[in-house]
């Protein structure tokens, strides 16, 4: 057993609060409050022992505290069975919680310009980036988008740690009316960004990646895959990512990523094997390759 | 406190594990994830994920399904093929002290050889597992070598002869099979030292939404708790007919009272598999559990347990 | 308020029914006991217990145990024998409005052809199901007819040619038996008008306390959510193979959704059964909640979606 | 649908009380409340919706009250998961409840004199039953039995609703150390008893049936089978029972019980199917039989 890896605990909740469209639940977690860093996630356990719903819910963590020890606090929006129950919880309530897991947003060295790109609840784990960067001394901007005003994820807390702040809203009800890449570009000139960070939905990061791209600044992304397991274990979360050694490999999105470096998530080809992927049936096998492959650590 | 607790060991074939929990094919990659919530030594073996001969990339997402009290997947045995796994997974696994049971999967009964042989030069395996659910070449599309006893057989023969002597194997079956006792009988008469059941059944679930089939391919394995009473019929069913047979019983275990009942029905080892996904400290909360419960029973050997529901009254 | 709803109604052989949602055999007697909870007649037919030729005691208790999103039964059909069936319960029902499926189970085939003769001669049943899950006294001990499609195929000839034309026979099937297509066709072949699927799937829990198995006589039927994705995965095969034959669809269905899911896969008709247990009032809810989501997705008829789910990508 | 049946409502809980061992949950039900006639029971739906554990947990109605348009309370002890889940409710929580099931008490027409004898928790029913039979001026007398004094059901409701009251605990601590059929055979001689009404696990059963038997009282019992659905409609808590026609039937406890005339159950060959039962492999069908068969109703 390693000492720096997540752990499993059984949390006491300290508050459930509404949040617009969201519910924000904050638990007292003190080994994942100390072992977290930006744009890793936990899993929650739902619908308590004899539940029906066996697999854990992920949800990025958006605010680590030092009080009582270390809380952690995620949000969400009720989709399904798991957010439903979760919404249901109160103080003193006892979650099941694995965490921190996954790869953190890499931080630059130096103070350099940074715009962070969210949608919906993806705006969640920018919030703890953004501070790790303030701290750095690196300048922050915001672009959030969501479908409606109640979807804009803490408009208020991005206007006071950033620079600036833009919105975007599918219905025009808040913000301008469009996707965060119309304002992305002008953003991106004005605060002459160095870096891109975005999360949300996988379309929206196939289109950030595009529009950085396009003008030659790198971008993080941190994609939600559905997860079996958050551990690495299970291999349902895979997306097709290209390596440094230019071979593309299905990725577990949940211990190779969350975050991954935007150019290298091939998003034409999410939701299939790339005929050329390590295995697949266009790949040509070379003992130099897998000779790479088992250099290669697995977390 | 110096109390001496239950004896828990159990013996495969040729080998003793030190209890008798263990981890099913891909549900615990080589142990190494899983260490990080607990010591992977402190169980009885990993069972790691299937290897093929070379990498495979599996199958496209979505992968899986939430189901009630379980779950259906389809990962194509994604894995970096069987050479990394011995240079790579397998040193570390058996630096930490823990014991492996490689599963393998071919393509081909003439692959099954060839795996078996590389595993077997291995150092340090503790037993070669025989993934039978693989996609014969041979047979009508989606047929699997355990739809076939004599397909089945002939793998497991070539499998036992390029595994050196003393390495036991074990050979993998599934409940949807035509006939699952002769399929365990052809097995064992093809050389298999022991018996692992249940793999996932296929199944199926549609997004309403969508109205597409919620994984890619269609059908997927069922796995969790749902299925743990066919796992449970089928371990009793064959060890009725096999009694001195080991068998590794798993589907669905998510207590120690499962191993209990597990054991009950003839397996001498149990393994916990879609459970590692929702709890990944499962494996060690389930023996200590296992171990609790013994002690409560005054049971004071866990291999005692082996076939104890059989006996009059309770044949079928 | 004049708005009218989606078309409900779907065909079974020559037979229509208002709407798609039954009862499954077993799972609601003759429709007595539900109807103190819902209009027995608002449901697309009632499908009655299986009736044998004689009275029968059934098996010993305890009879059941609940699993995880399941649960275990072994009742050895008990019932009063076809004849009271027929002057007893099947009047009632059909003095209330509502529509029979008379679901039969001989201990032999010609004990079949002598069931289907009776309940062809009765008035006003809707359709005759042929429970294939029978013990073949031809076979092995445990052997049901639908384990040996030939034998599946003697019950459904000899039924279809006691039964009078017009009168649909449905064949129902199991999941586990050797090869549920290969079942299904040669059902068809022997002149079955459709299909119900899927029974119960052999399994078994063991109480831990007692050792002993937690149902009388060791095996019993798994039914519930639990089976849900075999069952879905059953009707989608079955689908594929034959397009052409209504299918009732069932295993685990709780909700509106459920139905949907199954329709998709390729049923004509879904099946209500376990739920019946723990919500007496399911089959109302169910064609409601069914009804409310034809609506939202602004389906205009229910048999529009039958099969919804093939097509490219969707292949197993 | 018929009007004096069953029926299912989610009822708001009103209060879970701690009662010795036991826990007491009362509902608001007025619908149950007022078809309801002793010796019927509940069964409540556990663990939420989405709950692994699909069968509902049947349950004796302890009381009746006209508070809030009628409520229903009862009385369980913690067994398995089911019954924890209950111990966990707080007053506003929904339950799912049916009832009432099944066939009640049979009351005598006259003022006899009643022995009431319940072994745990099967005592809840005897107490709406006193109540019954005083309000007709029977003389009812209690025989409560139970493991440990804490597991002896309700003794002063006993004492002040009867005239006589005898306790009986396995371990000596409360009442008489022994069984509730040590005592039995007293009270029903001091009582001159006419009838005998008696509760509790099936072993008790047999042997109240025996000392009333032997001392020729009628006797009514209220078995608890297990069941899976509780309205008729399942056939898996059957029960040997020897109809008037002679004929042993494998009888629903649900709804042709749960109360039996005592020398009716074949209390030797429960869990069995009796060689000479309807349909049995000993059983010789008769035309006359079936018919009496196709002429009897079935709830
Ligand atoms: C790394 C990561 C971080 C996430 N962070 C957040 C967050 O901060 N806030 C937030 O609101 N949501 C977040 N999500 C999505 C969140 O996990 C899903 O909304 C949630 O699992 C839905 O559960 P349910 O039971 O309500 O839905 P159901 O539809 O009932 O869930 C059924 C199954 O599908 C999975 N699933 C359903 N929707 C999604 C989805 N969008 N992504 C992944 N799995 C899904 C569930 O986990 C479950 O296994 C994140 C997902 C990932 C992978
Ligand atoms: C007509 C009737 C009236 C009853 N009245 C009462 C009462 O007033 N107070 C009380 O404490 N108990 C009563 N019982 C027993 C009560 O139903 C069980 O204690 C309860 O079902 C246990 O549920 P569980 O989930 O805690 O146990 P688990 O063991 O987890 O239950 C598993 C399954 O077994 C069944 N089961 C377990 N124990 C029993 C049992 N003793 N009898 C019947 N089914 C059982 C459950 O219903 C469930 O289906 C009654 C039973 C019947 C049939
Ligand atoms: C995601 C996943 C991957 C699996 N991969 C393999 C595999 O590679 N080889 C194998 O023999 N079984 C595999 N199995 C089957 C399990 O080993 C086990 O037999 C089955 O899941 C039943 O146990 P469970 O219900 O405890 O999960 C896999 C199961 C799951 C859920
Ligand atoms: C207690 C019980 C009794 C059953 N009896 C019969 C029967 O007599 N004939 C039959 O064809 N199927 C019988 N079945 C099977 C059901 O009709 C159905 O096929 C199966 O339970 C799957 O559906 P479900 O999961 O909705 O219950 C029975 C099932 C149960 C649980
Ligand atoms: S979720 Fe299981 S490997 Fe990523
Ligand atoms: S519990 Fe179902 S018939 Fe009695």
């Amino acid at each position: 057993m390693s000492d720096n890896g997540p752990v499993q605990i059984r949390c006491p909740v300290l508050n459930v609060r509404r949040v617009d469209a969201y519910y924000a639940i904050t638990v007292v977690a003190p080994g994942i409050a100390e072992r977290f860093r930006s744009g890793q996630f936990v899993t929650v356990g739902v619908g308590g022992d004899h539940s029906s719903t066996l697999l854990r819910r992920p949800f990025a963590v958006h605010d680590v505290k030092p009080d009582y020890g270390g809380t952690v606090e995620f949000l969400f929006s009720v989709r399904g069975t798991g957010t439903a129950w979760l919404s249901e919880r109160r103080s003193r309530d006892l979650l099941d919680v694995v965490g921190p897991l996954g790869r953190p947003f890499p931080l630059p060295r130096d103070p350099v310009n940074c715009v962070l790109v969210g949608g919906g609840s993806g705006g969640a784990p920018l919030f703890p980036l953004a501070q790790s960067l303030r701290r750095r001394g690196c300048r922050v901007d915001f672009v959030l988008g969501g479908a409606s005003a109640d979807r804009v994820f803490s408009a208020l807390s991005a206007r006071r740690i950033a620079e600036t702040a833009a919105f975007t809203t599918d219905d025009g009800s808040f913000g301008t009316r469009g996707r965060v890449t119309d304002v992305l570009g002008r953003v991106i000139e004005e605060a002459r960004s160095d870096a891109v960070y975005a999360c949300g939905p996988m379309e929206m990061l196939r289109a950030v990646t595009a529009v950085a791209g396009s003008r030659g600044v790198p971008v993080q992304v941190a994609v939600e895959e559905t997860m079996a397991c958050g551990t690495g274990i299970c291999m349902t979360c895979v997306v097709p990512v290209v390596g440094g050694d230019g071979i593309t490999r299905m990725a577990r999105a949940c211990v190779d990523g969350p975050v991954f470096r935007g150019e290298q998530v091939r998003f034409d080809d999410v939701g299939t094997i790339p005929f050329d992927a390590l295995g697949a049936p266009g790949w040509k096998g070379s003992s130099a390759a897998r000779a790479a492959e088992s250099a290669r650590d697995i977390a | 406190m110096g109390r001496v607790g239950p004896d828990l060991r159990i013996r495969l074939g040729g080998v003793e594990l030190p209890n008798p929990v263990v981890t099913a094919a891909g549900c615990a990659g080589a142990g190494r994830e899983l260490d990080r919530f607990f010591d992977i030594a402190s169980i009885g073996a990993v069972t790691t994920k299937s290897m093929m001969l070379e990498p495979n990339a599996g199958r496209p997402a979505p992968r899986m399904a939430e189901t009630p009290s379980g779950m259906l997947s389809t990962t194509g045995m994604q894995g970096p093929g069987v050479d990394v796994f011995l240079q790579r997974d397998l040193p570390w696994l058996l630096s930490r002290g823990g014991r492996a049971i490689v599963s393998v999967a071919g393509t081909g009964v003439g692959e099954f050889g060839e795996l078996a042989r590389r595993v077997s030069d291995a150092e340090g395996v503790s037993a070669v597992e025989v993934n039978l659910s693989c996609p014969d070449p041979g047979a009508p599309a989606g047929r699997h070598f355990a739809d076939d006893s004599e397909r089945a057989a002939a793998v497991v023969r070539t499998v036992r002869s390029h595994t050196r002597s003393g390495l036991p194997v074990l050979a993998k079956l599934a409940a949807d099979v035509p006939d699952l006792v002769a399929l365990a009988r052809s097995c064992v008469e093809a050389g298999a030292d022991g018996l692992s059941m249940i793999n996932t059944v296929r199944g199926m679930a549609i997004d309403t939404r969508s109205m597409r089939p919620a994984v890619a391919g269609g059908l997927g394995g069922l796995s969790g708790p749902a299925i743990r009473p066919l796992a449970v019929g089928c371990v009793y069913r064959v060890h009725e007919a096999v009694p001195e047979v080991p068998i590794i019983g798993m589907g669905g275990v998510r207590t120690g009272e499962d191993v209990m009942e597990f054991m009950a029905a003839g397996a001498t080892a149990v393994a916990v598999g879609t459970t590692s996904f929702s709890d990944p400290s499962a494996c060690a909360r389930v023996l200590r559990q296992f171990t609790e419960a013994l002690e409560a029973r005054g049971v004071g050997r866990a291999a005692d347990l082996v076939g104890a529901a059989h006996g009059s009254g309770a044949g079928v």
